[in-house]
């Protein structure tokens, strides 16, 4: 029995299909991540779950029991919303309390759980604000805070963190983690930042034009992305997409050639067929000293990330990015590229999923 | 905001209107303090020699406690009547989802355009039947029926952002409680606001009264002013707006109490 | 219609309740009504009198009545303006004094003994006595000597026809610089009808048809138009304002009601004087009646003898006198000027006396019949106004009676 | 939202509520269609033999199409002017920051208090004075000097979001812009319901008409009405209600009309 | 002549001082990123720069003019709200063409801004949508449109991206620096992404408790923090702090030696001075095989970032973390650590400033 699953769930807002026919199955206890680009329907998705908004077409089952039409209230679900929706008349510790107030549950458990969801999200001395005498970030944790405080069995999460500083961020993720490892709730999280995904996930949905396009593990969604779509939307900057073939021992990329390791070569399917090759920033190498196999190529500009360093250069028209963990070039633009033959992924030119690995 | 020339033209232009506005206000306060001959041939707003004797006059003539105290019982009862029934009808017609919700507000609504003459008579045979002339309560009771407070409400109401009533419904909190944890808090300066309006009216209402209100005893304030007000034998002028002066007292100063209240809570509840 | 349950008298303690209706306002009368209810209420232990102030005056005292009409009820006596009679008379159950005198067991020719014929003749709509005048109140000229001696004018030798009043207005006027006179501008043709009628004009025919577009009604208007348009001597403006300037002295003659002379002592802030309502050289005077008439309308019988009753005691000479001493309205009985109180206030107030002398010129204030009563109302005032803005009388007034007579018919 | 039980309760409720409210105006359109035998006869809701002869002694009596454009003029008036103005002193005292704003405020809002029978003589001592007694515009303008509108609309514009008038204020948006394009779409939904309402109250009058008019080319509805009512003691019936029903008509008609275009806008503009 | 200047700006809310003596200089067309933890009053900060906030005590100079009470429209500033602050009755064309529609800006000019600016944030497909008919995302790219066509002397953005996926960010930071190089606008930029401050930045001045810590270029600020809230604010995971002493030629660190550079040891006046070193946890480098210097220690759990591994123990009680480009454990917990003396901080114990470097 799973805690949450859709089937089949579609979504319509006026003419325009949000959800489009989406399967989605959650173990109880399990943290998923929706991840997706703007606009992809992540936010409805929750809503539907949440009951907030009905069902177009489809099922959406809540602990084995078809819940289309149960009422919000019923479904025992703590949801941070996108845009906070904190009340404006009260203060931080009323907003947070406010469920447990009106559930009657004892002054002292409230008092409880409003200081610890308080210390937590850093609220310390805010306790008497009112909403507008709060910063965006602030009452985003305010937010956070008042669904933590609930214990429901649902726990869904809109960008909870997204106005936070990394610091806060770090810590809020890891105090989610060990929150949910007490209570076990079933906890469905919108986030568009990577490590957070990566990190509290332990299945990522990545969501695409209503559909689901990957379900898995955050390793495998980052390291054996299904196709070209979650390749390129997981890891930031993204995985670079080559046109390629497939040869014997070799890979032909834009006129060079690429030697392949041995579980690749063993794919003799896949021999001269076109294929997307798909090489992520940090296993293009480079460097200011020719080596074997190395290409030389004309650095266009590069960033600091602060602990890395992107480099951008174009082969045959196409942008190509690599990541150092530091300068290498040192205002130089004459580098050399290769790639690790590890680190490749293949998709079909046609439909742009994943060929598969070696092994 | 700065304020720019163009606020300063406003401003100038507000207190002419102000002025204008507020001049029976005036006029009625220093007439009040005025003799009878002054009051014809001064139109000074500053008595030349004030006196309390028209007060005095008022007190000894009726019984102004009683008739206060009446007046004040039925816009009290008005008022708060109107205001609850037309918070929670305004709450079903926003939050609920039922059948035939739009004909039915329609219909409600349309009952603001029922003149009060066609009311008048059949609620005046009614309230007899019911042994309710000459009756403060038989008073108020007409006043009741008006959905002027579910057409304002209703679109305070609507101006509540939808996710607050979310968070709320996830909650599983009943709707009484959403209406008095949340609605009514947000909205409060708006039902203060209307509250006052409903006091006003109902106690200025003059037209009424007069048809139901018997005996002296049951006489409202605006019963009493016309007490002095005579066509035929001339009118008390000063007393007459001893009267009315007194008459806009309690409200004001009940206004003035609900401002701070209003400003108060307005600062905790502004929904920016 | 009537409902049975309540044609039965109400009773309090065993006692026959009356309501009392009437229009008189804590200024102006009401002191007296109720010192008149309260020696009742004491003076025997059967009927208790309620009087119940009715805003607004006779029309609201109308309204009044057609709601409780409208609910099957009514009060026991109601007060009736003149003017309202008519109306009153086809719109509202009530029972005659002339019925109520033969059934009273005692009286029996209370009316007829105690009561002048033409004042009778006031709560008269055709041969049916409707009501007992209580009140009546005459149109006087109240005139400010002070002004009067500015303008070179004797205060001691009023004006006495309305030619008098152009010349003296005129002479205020151009002297003073205040204005001349001020006839009272209410919503009604009281004061005008004193005017047209001294002149000989007719307002309504034998035929109950309005006849008043007649050149004398036209000629009498015309010396009025005259000075507010012409000599600009008079001032045109409504009643309240244009009375108050008499009392803060800015006009010289008012023409008003006898009904204000405590009011307008007291208000003034000059000693004013009084002359009789002036008339036209050759004609005689004809002024009409204001105030009011008792009706019953109780509706059962033992309700309406103890209303009777009442009204009975409250017209003995002792209150009457009374009556007129505080609100300055004309007694309707003849004795009354005998009580030696009212004497005395006479050589106080000689403005009463004025009044007083004017009775014998006493009319009918006219009120038209059926359903059109109201609205002539309305019309007369109207037109006065247009009258008044520069429109030629003949033919406003003709206007006029052409629009009431088709409303007649 | 589900409806859940207690909501089916309130729709019983609400059903019973409406009809209470709603039955003057149902009277009197089922007693125009009478005779006026059968109004006294029968309290049926549906006449037994409809017929029009009340409404043709209505349009054979008076001149209805003048009266009905004499109370539309009037009420047309008031309504736009007082929205008008209400609007202007509501935006400037929302987001104007001036000296003595409280203060002006208050008195300003004060004026509320004043009764009518205060106002009503020196209105019309005034208006004599102007020669506008027994004229349609002379009726109108005391009715314009009123604050209720600046009252309710200034707890509208403080619900609107103070960020978005500064999104304004740093393109250096006038005042005049600001209230046109942003102010008056967003609460619009608030100034067409306190329109209807102004709109209402000066269509159903009768007091201060009456004071005022003369002439019968001059009447508005509510004096017309009162005419059938009072003048034959309340027994022509089936002529009062014809009146009484064409009275609520086009008010109704405009409401409706007006409430496409309030749902229409407020789906638009709710700050949701 | 500086386009902004800040002379010991304060601001009190009520009772409590946001921004206490702050003093900032912004060239003209230069971008500055303000970065600084949640609430520490980077958003007051830009409105008492527009001016819709006004200035408690100390000046502010527009283009070298007083500005203290310079009316908001007379300053030229488009500024992307936190909240968004969409028009909710106009459709996303009307909301994004409101300033120049009001300023009489010619129908054809228009159209192209906004054209424009639909296309650089993706909008199209939605431009006659209201507000509350789009995502969270895509409304805040519609409060970043709506500032960008104005193309004011100004240009302030609150968190414009926060919530956006991170392809969509990467795209739309590097249009907003391409237009920025067309027309050189001086831009302050809240963010609390570091690739953005990184990238977008010329300039980095961080806050903290309503003050300026640190103000330079994004290298410096990471590479060369000027005290510990700035090593630790900058850089996710944190800088790792040590209690240190150094001596010659090596560093005493919680009972452990590492070897210093030759720079490093040249400092003598700091030997035997208790500081605080810092240690990116990239320079902390962990293998699974002994090595010389290395110091064994029991790794308790490890994060996978996708592109990068984050390994966590304790070192004395203190959690120590240190980032690998990739699993280097394969599960196992046994490791050896040790710290390359290249990218080592140094702070003064007591006041946190830094010590400085060598060369
Ligand atoms: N009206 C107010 N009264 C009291 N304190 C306020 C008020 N408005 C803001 N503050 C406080 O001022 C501080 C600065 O707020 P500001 O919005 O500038 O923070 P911020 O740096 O933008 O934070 P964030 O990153 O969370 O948006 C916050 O701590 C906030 O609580
Ligand atoms: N009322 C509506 N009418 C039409 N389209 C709508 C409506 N509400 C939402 N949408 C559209 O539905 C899509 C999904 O919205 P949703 O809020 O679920 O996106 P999201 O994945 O949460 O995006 P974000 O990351 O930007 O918050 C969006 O493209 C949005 O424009
Ligand atoms: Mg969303
Ligand atoms: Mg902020």
């Amino acid at each position: 029995m799973y805690s949450i699953e859709l089937k089949n769930v579609k979504k319509v807002f006026g003419k325009t299909e949000v959800i489009k026919g989406l399967d989605l199955s959650i173990q109880k206890g399990e943290r998923l991540i929706l991840l997706g680009s703007s606009g992809c329907g992540k936010s409805t998705l929750l809503r539907l779950i949440s009951g907030l908004e009905s069902i177009t077409s489809g099922e959406l089952f809540l602990n084995g029991e078809l819940a289309n039409s149960m009422a919000p209230g019923d479904r025992n679900i703590a949801m941070v919303f996108q845009n906070y929706a904190l009340f404006p008349h009260m203060d931080v510790t009323r907003n947070i309390s406010y469920g447990l107030r009106i559930s009657h549950t004892p002054q002292d458990e409230i008092s409880r759980r409003v200081g610890e969801a308080v210390r937590i999200l850093n609220l310390g001395g805010l306790e008497h604000r009112l909403p507008r005498e709060l910063s965006g970030g602030q009452r985003q944790r305010v937010a956070l805070a008042r669904a933590l405080v609930k214990q429901s069995d649902f726990f869904l999460l809109d960008e909870p963190l997204s106005n936070l500083d990394a610091q806060l961020r770090g810590q809020a993720r890891k105090e989610l983690v060990k929150i949910h490892e007490i209570y076990h709730q079933t906890m469905v999280y919108v986030t568009h930042d990577q490590i957070e995904a990566m990190t509290i996930g332990q299945r990522i949905a990545v969501v695409h034009n209503g559909c689901i396009q990957m379900l898995d593990t955050p390793a495998n969604v980052y390291h054996r992305p299904s196709n070209t779509f979650v390749a390129r939307f997981i890891g930031s900057p993204s995985m670079n997409l080559f046109d390629a073939r497939l040869d014997t021992g070799y890979m032909h990329l834009n006129g060079h050639e690429v030697r392949m390791t041995e579980g690749w070569s063993g794919k003799t399917a896949l021999h001269g067929q076109p294929v997307e090759a798909g090489i992520r920033p940090e296993a293009i190498v480079l460097s200011a000293e020719p080596s074997e196999g190395a290409v030389p190529v004309s650095v266009q500009y590069h960033e600091d990330y602060g602990s890395r360093v992107g480099y951008y250069f174009t082969v045959n028209g196409k942008e190509v990015i690599s990541i150092m963990p530091e300068d290498i070039l040192n205002g130089c633009t004459q580098a050399f590229w290769k790639v690790d033959p590890k680190a490749l992924h293949f998709f079909d030119a046609a439909s742009g999923s994943n060929i598969g690995y070696p092994e | 905001m700065k304020i720019d020339f163009s606020e300063a033209k406003w401003h100038i232009l507000f207190i002419i209107l102000v002025l204008l506005l507020i001049y029976p206000l005036l006029f009625a306060v220093s007439t009040s303090f005025k003799t009878m001959e002054e009051a014809y041939s001064s139109s000074a707003l500053i008595p030349a020699a004030p006196t309390f004797s028209a007060y005095e006059r008022v007190f000894t003539t009726i019984h102004f406690v009683q008739i206060l105290s009446n007046t004040f019982i039925i816009a009290s009862i008005v008022t708060l009547f109107k205001l609850v029934t037309a918070l929670f009808a305004a709450y079903a017609f926003v939050f609920f989802r039922f059948r035939w919700k739009t004909p039915l507000y329609f219909l409600l609504i349309s009952t603001i355009f029922i003149p009060f003459t066609v009311t008048m008579i059949p609620n005046y045979m009614t309230l007899t039947k019911a042994g309710l002339i000459d009756n403060i309560y038989g008073v108020a009771l007409p006043q009741l029926a008006d959905a002027t407070g579910i057409f304002l409400l209703r679109q305070y109401m609507k101006g509540i952002p939808s996710s607050l009533m979310e968070v709320a419904e996830l909650d599983h909190v009943s709707h009484w409680m959403r209406l008095r944890t949340i609605v009514v808090p947000i909205i409060r300066p708006a039902i203060l606001s209307i509250g006052i309006i409903f006091f006003i009216n109902s106690w200025n209402d003059y037209v009424w009264p007069a048809i139901m209100i018997k005996s002296e005893a049951n006489y409202t304030l605006s019963l009493a002013l016309q007490m002095f007000v005579s066509s035929e034998g001339g009118t008390d002028i000063p007393v007459a707006m001893a009267v009315a002066s007194l008459t806009m007292l309690l409200p004001l100063g009940l206004y003035a109490v609900c401002q701070k209240f209003i400003i108060g809570t307005f600062a905790q509840s502004g929904i920016k | 219609g009537n409902s049975q349950s309540s044609t039965a008298p109400v009773k309090e303690n065993g006692k026959t309740v009356v309501t009392f209706w009437h229009v008189y306002t804590k200024n102006f009368g009401a002191p007296v009504i109720k010192q008149m209810v309260d020696d009742f209420n004491q003076s025997q232990d059967k009927i208790i009198v309620k009087e119940v102030y009715n805003p607004d005056m006779y029309p609201g005292l109308m309204k009044n009545l057609q709601a409780d009409a409208a609910a099957g009820k009514a009060p026991s006596i109601a007060m009736i303006g003149y003017n309202y009679l008519d109306y009153f008379k086809e719109n509202f159950k009530y029972t005659s004094p002339s019925e109520l005198e033969k059934t009273s067991s005692s009286d029996k020719d209370f009316l007829e003994k105690n009561f002048l014929p033409n004042v009778l003749g006031l709560a008269k709509a055709g041969d049916q006595q409707v009501g007992v005048p209580f009140s009546i109140s005459a149109p006087i000229l109240f005139y400010n000597p002070e002004l009067f001696k500015s303008a070179g004018l004797d205060p001691l030798n009023p004006p006495k026809t309305w030619e008098d009043v152009r010349a003296d207005a005129k002479a205020i006027h151009d002297k003073t610089g205040n204005y001349g006179f001020y006839m009272q501008e209410y919503q009604d043709n009281w004061a005008t009808q004193g005017l047209l009628t001294s002149n000989g004009a007719v307002i309504l025919d034998k035929d109950s048809k309005a006849a008043f577009a007649s050149k004398e009604a036209a000629d009498a208007y015309q010396v009025y138009a005259d000075m507010v348009l012409k000599d600009q001597s008079a001032l045109h403006i409504a009643a309240d304002e244009g009375i108050a300037s008499f009392y803060s002295g800015k006009v010289g003659i008012l023409a008003g009601t006898s009904a204000k002379i405590g009011t307008v002592m007291q208000s003034s802030k000059f000693p004013v004087m009084a002359a009789p309502y002036p008339g036209f050289p050759g004609k005689k005077v004809s002024i009409p009646a204001g105030g009011n008439f008792l009706a019953v309308t109780a509706q059962s019988p033992e309700e309406q003898q103890a209303a009777w009753e009442f009204i009975k005691f409250i017209m003995q000479p002792k209150y009457l006198a009374q009556w007129t001493i505080n609100t300055g309205y004309l007694p309707p009985r003849q004795d009354v000027a005998e009580e030696p109180a009212l004497k005395e206030a006479i050589a106080k107030t000689p403005a009463l006396k004025v009044a007083f002398d004017e009775m014998p010129n006493l009319s009918s204030w006219v009120s038209f019949p059926g359903d059109v009563g109201v609205k002539a109302e309305k019309m007369f005032a109207d037109v006065r106004d247009k009258i008044l803005s520069g429109d030629s009388p003949s033919e406003v007034l003709k206007n006029a009676q052409d629009e009431l007579n088709k409303l007649l018919k």
